[in-house]
């Protein structure tokens, strides 16, 4: 086996390729997307241009490439007070980690192209939630690391933010493992079959993961590490040039990863494409499907933006244990008694 | 006080001003402080001895005059003095409300020093700090006081004593020599 | 931090208080200074003490816009510190200058004619609403509702406009002078008026979907920053703060000046006295405005045109200037307003701005300039209520009782 | 006719209902704009407003028309307009130039309050309807006799065309673009 | 080692050999130059009433986010300080800490005609001009400036950049090549040190 063949084996093995291509640089063209997506959509909710000069026929989009060379070109500042290696590898690790989950989620039905061995995939669901749950420590970690004391409110908030939904998510989620009486995604997948989506199915247990995922990813009205106001940019305060632009870009990967997820358990994953033979029609062909569902998410998330204020940190604790709780709850009931009834 | 009946249409101002300046006076007069009456246009001060305006302050206070709206200071260097008045108005008292009577005293140019009014009128409590900090007059008993607006080497100076001078351009001034040569 | 630290939180029960009951701590308690330079605290610093997720002690450090407005106001002579004062609150100009004009007015013993008394009323509500809809943006933003901002900017700006048309600037206006205004109405201004009118009431009623009774700004409006009517009598807080806590009290009812008492209109009170309501005492004021805008377009299109200014200005015009104030609507100024003198005396004149009253106190001692100007702002009595208003709630209420109280740094400053 | 007070009182705490109501108002005038979004933008430099004639933009001199009475330097509340004497000949008698006086303006300070062309006896200065003009560096912005009679350079109408502001009923201002020379 | 700056191994080193390669040998300096004119972020600094204009500016009517200009909360992550109106006393050491809380390559413009010479508060006590306190790039007059004003300095100062590769050479240099650093003549923080309004009570 020549060099290149390894190096082309390791490239397509599944975990390699979903996390480098798929997850890192899908996303950080989803993340441009998605960035320029919410500055033009609430620009045209706010009756206004947005960007534009930089590339008009491109509606502007160029200004975010702009954005991301100035700030690699800027000069980094590292304030002496700051806990240095913390410092450093908080967004570096937080973005990485926010890219796992997609190591273990099938794009396929095909069991070639599964990123995990067919036994490991029977509980697939439930590692990448485990996986999803990493990243805010990270962000924690940040805000304490910058030792001013916008970054650790900041952090702070972000600690209590993590009770609230953390379980929210896992229920949400868990809800469509009890519809379909499995935490194998491509058995969720399968069980949808085209048309019968979970998310219509079992809209409880939809709407409580979506609100999660809002809130896990401090999107709109759940921006509260962050809220301007207060705490000016939260644990990123004392953040400049690069490392900044990694944390505002760590926040959209997480948010596409778990989009990715809802897209599988909720969205239909694949459908209305079946997955056939061969690395187009088996592999590729799928995955963009889920992607293209995942980034309707992401775009809907960012929509928020246009519409909503920022809940207060109590108030959204409050929302969280008082309505979504109960809701994920009911929503795993529903799904109990839809599988009861053999619906799914 | 009830409140709930209080306003309904335009009033007329100089009835109410009238109303208070009457309530005020007979005020003083009942809790034994004398006093005598500088005119203005649109308000009245009633001069009281800086002894006597603790007292005076809380019988106006209890004849309804809730708030303070200006602590006003004046510097008259010819005088040798610093007048420092407290036009008080009332929120809540439907017959005077609006109407504006000041409480005033005459302070030495020199080391200005009078009790604060902030623990009869909370609202006075910033004024009092500005006050401080612009003509120098000491407020004893004020639970905090420092400048308010300045920075110290500037409140130190004074700034609106009439002796700190601002000067104005003249029409000529401060013509570059490029402009000049026309 | 060591000591004892004051509690502002309970001592006033008195005035009907209620805060969340706060220990007396040695220590636990983090300062936060926010400001200068902080996304929400605008031009001043306010230093907060912080017991967990509880504001425990809030001290507004303000003067970081403080120009010397009352030193230069006593070097300037009688017609200059117009447009100096008017830089207190540019967006509310005319609001702003025209109690110190009538308070000059009164030591000179001249008044506006009858046109010119309703000009100035025109502006001073096309210039509440401006200012009423820069509150709400600047709220808007506070609570992290950016489209709120943006609609209330690009609506304020069809007021600005209309502003513009009439007097000739943006903002800064400067448009009363003792004894009348600058500028007459302009062709086909009623018209343009009654369209912006009309507009503005159907925005309203998108504001009030989008904003108002969106359930996340409601719930972090809904009882927060409560100042109960006891105290807000107490420290004296003016305008839709006052309004919002159920004091019935308005300048333009208390003392009716220029043509007010001749208007139909009604002034908002609200009881309940939190963040809410002062919001909506500014919604309902907006509508009030719009109101007395359609009656003074109408007044000023029926009544002939006459001079805008005082009989004894007028008079003493030469023919130029006459002409010019008939074919363009423009009063020229004589050139020894810039040194008049005016009778001594003192007179205190004031009005209601779109934060509240605003108070000049004018001493004359028959020179050139005045001898001493005291103003106080709606903002520099509002300044206060920081301090009652925050302790016992949590950091994240800061910003919507900041954006709620509408306080304006440059005006409070002066 | 006359102004009142208004009692009034907020709606009562919302249900759940009204709560997810509220949240669909929000999400439906959301996409209503996103759909429709009526902007008002003006694409700047590619469009720019035309000000209306009374507009207060930068100041400039008619020379000939000036008497040099000072007044405008006088009025200045900025102290931005100075005088200055040149020499010029005088034509009455040209064999012997006479010293005249007059205006230039220091747009470091300029706030244009327009009080210089109002108190103008001979209206020798105007406004012209722009004011989108900037430096990069401040002496030049000292106006001497020969740039103030001249109006400054007006980058923007090179580059865009013009576009009239009209309020409009339903969305509020609109552009209407301005006919060449319009 | 500069004051208030922590470099990992060296960092200084490195960076300056990747600016080197980058900016010498690939020639990005166009990118960069261009990059930073259509990524002018100014720092939200509201030193006086100018703020309001310059919130306009940034309505939906004017709209500065078109240039790519987009206000943003924090100094370090911001490129663009505009100085709105007056600078007083007190606030000077606000606008001194944030442009040096800055990253380079950072700019300034001054708005209106108090941040030029006072404008109408040229004899005020309290006042100072703020170039004596930042380089300032364009000025732009006016009490207070219209809002296409502020988008014509925005555009000037983009042509500025690209035009005068101010901010390549910027990078590359370590320091502005065309200007001097501008360092205040008087400590404008010193009052907080000795301030007793930071002493409580």
């Amino acid at each position: 086996m020549s060099l290149a063949e390894v190096a082309a084996a390791i490239i397509g093995w599944p975990p390699v390729w979903q996390v480098l291509v798929i997850g890192f640089l899908g996303s950080l063209v989803i993340a441009v997307l998605a960035v320029w997506f919410e500055r033009k959509a609430a620009a045209r909710v706010q009756r206004r241009l947005g960007p534009y000069w930089a590339s008009p026929r491109l509606g502007g989009l160029l200004h975010l490439i702009a954005d991301m060379v100035r700030y690699a070109f800027q000069y980094p500042i590292i304030p002496r007070t700051v806990d240095l290696i913390p410092f450093l590898a908080a967004p570096i690790a937080g973005m990485v980690i926010a890219l796992l989950p997609l190591a273990v989620v099938p794009f396929t039905s095909n069991p070639a192209y599964w990123p995990l061995p067919p036994s490991a995939m029977e509980y697939s669901l439930l590692i990448a939630l485990a996986i999803v749950t990493l990243p805010p420590i990270f962000i924690i970690a940040a805000g304490w690391a910058s030792n001013n004391p916008f970054a650790v409110i900041g952090g702070v908030r972000e600690a209590f933010i993590i009770v609230a939904y953390e379980l929210i998510a896992i229920l949400g989620f868990l809800g469509a493992a009890a519809s379909t009486g499995t935490f194998n995604l491509v058995a969720i997948v399968e069980a949808q079959g085209g048309i019968m989506w979970l998310a219509i199915l079992n809209p409880l247990a939809f709407l409580a993961a979506f609100i999660a995922i809002v809130m896990s990813t401090s999107a709109f009205p759940f921006e509260i590490p962050e809220s301007e106001p207060e705490v000016v940019a939260g644990p990123f305060t004392e953040y400049s040039g690069l490392l900044y632009a990694l944390n505002m870009g760590g926040a959209y990967m997480r948010r596409f990863a778990l989009s990715i997820i809802l897209a599988l358990t909720f969205l239909g994953g694949w459908y209305p494409l079946v997955p056939g033979e061969g690395l187009l029609m088996g592999y590729i062909l799928p995955s963009v499907v889920v992607v293209v569902k995942a980034v309707i998410v992401v775009l809907a998330i960012s929509f928020l933006r246009a519409v909503y204020g920022r809940y207060r940190l109590d108030q959204a604790l409050d929302l969280a244990w008082k309505i979504l709780l109960p809701m994920a709850l009911a929503g795993i009931a529903l799904g109990l008694f839809e599988a009861s009834i053999g619906l799914t | 006080m009830s409140g709930a009946e209080l306003v309904e249409g335009p009033r007329d101002y100089e009835a109410t001003l009238k109303a208070a300046r009457a309530r005020a006076e007979s005020a003083l007069r009942e809790a034994g402080i004398s006093f005598s009456v500088e005119e203005g246009k649109g308000f009245v001060d009633l001069v009281v001895d800086v002894d006597s305006i603790v007292k005076a302050a809380e019988a106006l206070k209890n004849a309804g005059f809730t708030h303070v709206v200006s602590v006003t200071a004046v510097d008259y260097p010819k005088k040798k003095s610093i007048k420092v008045a407290y036009h008080v108005t009332s929120y809540l008292d439907p017959e005077i409300v609006g109407g504006i009577v000041g409480l005033a005293v005459y302070l030495p140019r020199e080391a200005p020093e009078m009790p604060s009014l902030s623990g009869v009128w909370v609202s006075a409590e910033f004024m009092e700090r500005e006050v401080y900090e612009f003509f120098g007059v000491t407020f004893k008993g004020h639970p905090d006081l420092r400048p308010l607006l300045l920075i110290p080497e500037l409140a130190e100076k004074r700034p609106l004593r009439k002796d700190f001078v601002v000067r104005e351009e003249s029409i000529y001034e401060g013509v570059p020599e490029r402009v000049r040569r026309g | 931090m060591s000591g004892e630290v004051r509690v502002y939180g309970g001592w006033r029960d008195d005035l009907g208080l209620k805060v969340i009951p706060t220990r007396r701590l040695a220590r636990d308690v983090y300062e936060v200074f926010i400001g200068p330079q902080h996304p929400g605290s605008g031009h001043m610093r306010i230093i907060i003490r912080v017991d967990g997720d509880v504001i425990v002690e809030a001290d507004p450090d303000i003067g970081y816009v403080h120009r010397t407005m009352e030193k230069l106001g006593e070097i300037r002579g009688w017609i200059k510190p117009i447009p100096l004062f008017e830089r207190m609150a540019i967006h509310d100009a005319c609001n702003i200058t025209l109690p110190y004009v009538r308070a000059v007015e009164k030591l000179m013993g001249v008044e506006a004619p009858l046109r010119a008394k309703y000009l100035r009323v025109l502006l001073c509500e096309i210039n509440r609403i401006a200012a009423h809809l820069y509150g709400f943006a600047i709220f808007g933003v506070f609570l992290g509702h950016s489209t709120m901002y943006m609609w209330a900017m690009g609506d304020r700006e069809v007021f600005i406009q209309l502003a513009e048309e009439l007097t000739g600037a943006r903002l800064t206006h400067s448009y009363p002078i003792p004894g009348g205004v600058r500028r007459d109405i302009p062709q086909g201004f009623p018209d343009m008026a009654r369209r912006a009118v009309k507009y503005m009431r159907k925005r309203l009623e998108e504001y009030r979907k989008i904003f108002l009774d969106n359930p996340v700004i409601r719930s972090r409006l809904e009882d927060v920053g409560v100042i109960p009517k006891r105290l807000a009598a107490e420290l004296g807080i003016v305008g839709p703060n006052a309004r919002g806590s159920g004091i019935q009290y308005d300048v333009r009812i208390i003392e009716p000046y220029e043509v007010y008492d001749e208007l139909d209109f009604e002034v908002p009170v609200y009881t309940e006295g939190d963040a809410l309501a002062r919001t909506y005492v500014r919604v309902e004021e907006i509508r009030q405005s719009l109101r007395i805008i359609e009656q003074v377009v109408e007044w000023l299109e029926k009544k002939p045109r006459e001079p805008i200014v005082d009989e004894s200005i007028y008079k003493k015009y030469p023919p130029l200037h006459k002409k010019i104030l008939e074919s363009q609507g423009r009063a020229k100024l004589l050139p020894w307003m810039a040194t008049m003198k005016v009778p001594a005396g003192r007179a205190i004149g004031r009005g209601e701005t779109g934060r509240g009253e605003i108070i000049y106190y004018v001493e004359s001692d028959g020179g050139m300039n005045p001898y001493r100007v005291r103003i106080v702002t709606p903002s520099a009595r509002n300044a206060i209520a920081f301090k009652y208003a925050l302790p016992g709630h949590r950091v994240m209420d800061l910003p919507a009782i900041y954006g709620s109280l509408d306080y304006f740094p440059p005006e409070a400053d002066r | 006719m006359a102004p009142r007070i208004g009692l009034k009182s907020l709606e009562k705490r919302r249900t759940l209902i009204d709560g997810v109501r509220s949240n669909l108002h929000v999400l439906a005038i959301g996409v209503k704009y996103f759909v429709n979004p009526r902007r008002m933008t003006l694409v700047y430099p590619k469009e720019y407003p035309r000000l209306s004639e009374g507009y207060r933009g930068f100041i400039i001199l008619e020379k000939k028309k000036c008497i040099s009475c000072a007044a405008c330097a006088r009025i200045c509340p900025s102290a931005a307009m100075k005088m200055i004497r040149v020499m010029e000949p005088d034509p009455k008698h040209p064999e012997k130039p006479r010293m005249k006086q007059y205006p230039v303006i220091n747009y470091q300070r300029c706030i244009f309050c327009g009080y210089c062309v109002d108190v103008c006896p001979t209206e020798a200065l105007y406004h012209v309807n722009y004011h989108d003009v900037v430096y990069d560096n401040l002496a030049e912005m000292f106006w001497d006799l020969d740039t103030f009679q001249k109006e400054p350079e007006y980058k923007t109408a090179l580059e865009g065309r013009p576009v009239r502001i009209m309020v409009h009923e339903e969305l509020g201002l609109i552009k209407v673009p301005v006919g060449e020379g319009g | 080692m500069e004051e208030g700056k922590v470099y990992v191994g060296n960092l200084d080193v490195a960076a300056k050999r990747a600016r080197d390669i980058l900016l010498g040998k690939l020639k990005l300096e166009k990118v960069v130059d261009w990059a930073n004119a259509f990524s002018l972020w100014p720092v939200h600094l509201t030193t006086s009433c100018c703020s309001t204009e310059f919130a306009a500016t940034f309505g939906p009517r004017f709209d500065g986010e078109q240039f790519g200009a987009l206000p943003w909360v924090g100094p370090r992550q911001t490129n663009l300080i505009v100085i709105e109106g007056t600078v007083t006393r007190k606030m000077a050491c606000a606008v001194r800490v944030t442009w040096e809380q800055m990253p380079h390559p950072k700019y300034a413009i001054a708005m209106g005609a108090c941040a030029l010479d006072g404008g109408l508060f040229y004899n005020s006590y309290n006042v100072v001009r703020p170039w004596e306190v930042i380089p300032i790039d364009i000025y732009i007059p006016g009490c207070p400036p219209r809002p296409e004003s502020v988008a014509r300095a925005i555009v000037e100062l983009q042509r500025k950049i690209r035009g005068r590769r101010v901010a390549s050479s910027w990078i590359r240099e370590g320091w502005r090549p065309d200007r001097d650093y501008v360092a205040p003549k008087e400590d404008y923080c010193a009052w907080q040190k000795t301030s007793p309004l930071l002493e409580r009570v």
